[in-house]
């Protein structure tokens, strides 16, 4: 057990790791991105009270999902560093944060588009869309603080701390917007949650969610690989990596 | 193919531009995620092969020199 | 646990990307006197900081020591708005509940009889130098972990507060200051020059 | 050398809170200036919105609720930013009680200052914007709660942001996203007494915050509190 946990923590070996794997992912997963959009794009029926507006679910739910993943995923890296100073946990950390961010603005701007021939808004105070925002500004709040700091050793410290208060309050928040919105607006034309989708729509959906799943995990380990190579620019293994 | 033809794929029932826009945009923004890391690795890994060489160099013109 | 009162072994300081010291290896007994010296920016400073725990992210290594540590940093904790009397009183290190009879002798013993109830902020910089250091002069802390004690002091103020660092040594208590000057401490001092442990 | 006298960490909490008192009282115009800044936005609302009473007293408790929301990242911003320059922080975390306790005393004299002092007068403020006088008992419930909450989680905030430069704005960055569900139980608990509800489950769920708050808070601020002191 503590050679795994030795091994994820020792550099050269998470690089060795990054660096196989990213040749495979990478085509894959653009592959299934843009077999996943087409389906949900041209094979998938029409919802019979949207209209195609619909399809943009097939962007939109995927990222909110894995956006919310993300932080947590951002805040377990933090419990790690802070827990067994685990430097690498430090850099998983900051590699995760601008991935979520950018998920959130894809969930916000498609839902923005989405909001506009559904509800006819640009932007309607949805429960999820709201708290989609605020999620956005907790990433955004990990980055401002990461970069506020001059020491990026102290930076990654505190950053942890924020992401760790942010764990907490994410699922009383995700509530508290749910109970806000459920008593200002009655429930009319919601996102997600019929739980009668039609197995035709559901299969593109899930698809597209392992898509960004698997989108999320390359780009964590590109981030992670650009990291290590600043990081470890004067580092001998790397050299001879490189130089070989 | 879910539509009849390319033209009503492209209008999406009368909400084609939003529904194209949408991925439009998502796809651009991923695009930039995905290319901002590998732009960087690529830049940084030119640095250190540089510094590897120069190093090279200057031992050998040492060794040469004593 | 031996009776050391602070005991580093191959200890490393960064700072960012940089390491500032490395391989420090330090025992303080009861009865000593260590001064940590060293020219601006070798880290004596960040040193002392890693000895009384208020740096720990960027510091690797053992470091064990007593908990009854007395450390006075470059800004003295000391609020305008109280009086010396005050600021010693409810001191936020909190080590010690001094009666008033006592704060009161500390106060004169630094020469600043007669100013107990001036407001701190109407007092000069060696005046509240002054303030800062009776704490040393109150029964606290074992281990005292001073950050450059002797600036904006006059030669007087320097003979005295070397009393009371040796005072302290013969009690049963140890020092450990940063001072790029040399000091009157006789053989009781040992100096330890952070030049040998510069980092990479 | 005399023997160190052990330390009792209520006789300590009990003189830290009276050194911070004191602190308070000498200098009121950081007492003040939250709750006129509080007074000042309120009086911009009819100003901006028009002088209807009774549009007025629909906008209230959101108007309330986020004027206090705002003083509040007022106070936080001010929070332990002389501590850290004149050196009391890192004393404070010297003292051999932890850091987590040691903050307490500090905590409670800014919610005295703050919230209480808040909270007692904001009737006056809700009559301004034609609430009735009957819901001002869950107006000063709900803001006891809500200020409170917002203190603790504000100085972690505080905490993480005193070292930085222009630490402001980012705390502002930091904080505000957590204080929505406050904001949302706040003006819940309003609404509801005003309509004749039961406001009952929102003041709850504040006092839940509270209670959650203060078991968590204070170790997040002491943590943070250290990561600033590193610098």
């Amino acid at each position: 057990m503590w050679r795994i946990v030795h091994q994820f923590g020792s550099p050269p070996w998470v690089y060795r790791f990054c660096d196989r794997v990213i040749p495979w992912l990478l085509p894959i997963t653009v592959v299934a991105l843009l077999t996943g959009s087409i389906w949900g794009l041209l094979f998938a029926p029409t919802d019979y009270k949207q209209g195609d507006s619909y399809r943009i679910i097939y962007i939109h739910v995927p990222a909110a999902v894995v956006a919310l993943a993300g932080y947590y995923v951002m805040a377990l890296a933090g419990l790690v560093s802070l827990v067994w100073r685990v430097k690498l946990a430090d850099t998983a950390m900051r590699a995760a944060a601008p991935i979520g961010a950018a998920y959130t603005a894809i969930a916000l701007i498609t839902g923005a588009i989405w909001g506009k021939p559904t509800w006819g808004a640009w932007w309607v105070w949805d429960a999820r869309i709201t708290s989609m925002l605020i999620l956005f500004f907790l990433y955004v709040g990990v980055i401002a603080l990461f970069e506020a700091y001059e020491n990026k050793t102290v930076a990654a410290r505190a950053c942890a701390i924020l992401s760790l208060v942010g764990t907490v309050n994410i699922p009383i928040i995700y509530k508290s917007v749910d109970w806000w919105y459920s008593l200002h607006q009655p429930a009319s034309i919601k996102f997600t949650g019929s739980s009668a989708i039609d197995a035709s729509m559901l299969y593109p959906l899930l698809g597209m969610i392992i898509t960004f799943y698997a989108l999320f995990a390359l780009l964590m380990m590109l981030n992670l690989k650009q990291s290590l190579t600043e990081e470890y620019a004067q580092s001998a293994w790397l050299n001879k990596r490189l130089t070989a | 193919m879910y539509f009849d033809s390319v033209a009503d794929a492209l209008a999406m029932g009368g909400h084609g531009a939003f529904v194209w826009g949408a991925y439009g945009i998502s796809f651009v923004i991923i695009f930039f995620v995905l290319l901002r890391p590998i732009m960087s690795i690529r830049t940084l890994n030119a640095g250190i092969r540089q510094e590897a060489l120069r190093k090279q160099s200057a031992q050998v013109a040492q060794e040469n020199a004593s | 646990m031996t009776t050391a009162l602070l005991e580093a072994r191959d200890l490393s300081v960064h700072k960012g990307l940089r390491q500032l010291l490395k391989d420090v290896t330090l025992c303080v007994e009861p009865g000593d006197l260590w001064q940590l010296a060293g020219g601006n920016g070798i880290g004596k400073t960040s040193l002392l900081r890693s000895f009384a725990r208020l740096a720990s992210i960027e510091v690797y290594g053992d470091l064990s020591r007593c908990d009854d540590v007395l450390y006075v940093g470059h800004s003295a904790a000391l609020k305008g708005a109280m009086t010396p009397r005050q600021n010693l009183k409810y001191h936020p290190s909190g080590l010690c509940t001094p009666t008033d009879t006592e704060i009161d002798e500390a106060l004169a013993a630094v020469g600043l009889a007669g100013y107990e109830n001036a407001l701190t902020a109407r007092l000069s910089a060696g005046q509240k130098r002054r303030v800062a250091l009776a704490r040393l002069f109150l029964p606290s802390g074992r281990l005292w972990l001073l950050d450059e004690p002797f600036t904006a002091l006059d030669v007087a103020g320097v003979a005295v507060l070397e009393q009371r660092f040796t005072a302290h040594a013969q009690a049963g208590g140890a020092v450990v200051f940063t001072s790029h000057q040399s000091t009157d401490l006789g053989d009781l001092l040992s100096v330890l020059d952070l030049e040998q442990f510069r980092g990479d | 050398m005399t023997e160190a006298r052990d330390i009792d960490i209520l006789h300590y909490c009990r003189s830290q809170t009276v050194r911070q008192l004191m602190l308070m009282v000498r200098s009121p115009s950081e007492v003040v200036n939250p709750l006129l800044f509080f007074l000042l936005v309120i009086v911009l609302f009819p100003l901006g919105l028009g002088p209807d009473p009774e549009q007025l007293s629909v906008l209230a408790p959101g108007i309330l609720w986020v004027v206090a929301l705002l003083s509040n990242l007022m106070i936080c911003m001010r929070l332990f930013v002389d501590d850290l320059e004149d050196g009391s922080l890192e004393q404070l975390a010297m003292a051999r009680v932890p850091l987590s306790i040691a903050v307490l005393p500090q905590l409670l004299a800014s919610w005295l200052a703050s919230g209480l002092l808040l909270s007692v007068v904001s009737p006056l403020f809700g009559l301004m914007l034609g609430l009735p006088l009957n819901v001002a008992p869950v107006l000063i419930a709900s803001l006891l709660m809500g200020t409170a909450i917002m203190l603790l989680l504000g100085a972690v905030g505080a905490a993480l942001t005193v070292g930085v430069q222009r630490g402001g704005i980012l705390l502002a960055l930091l904080i505000l996203p957590l204080y929505v569900p406050i904001l949302i139980a706040g003006t819940r608990a309003l609404n509801e007494a005003l309509q004749g509800g039961d406001p009952s489950i929102a003041l709850a769920l504040l006092g839940a915050g509270v209670t959650g708050g203060l078991v968590l808070a204070p170790l997040a601020i002491a943590a943070g509190l250290r990561v600033s002191l590193e610098l």
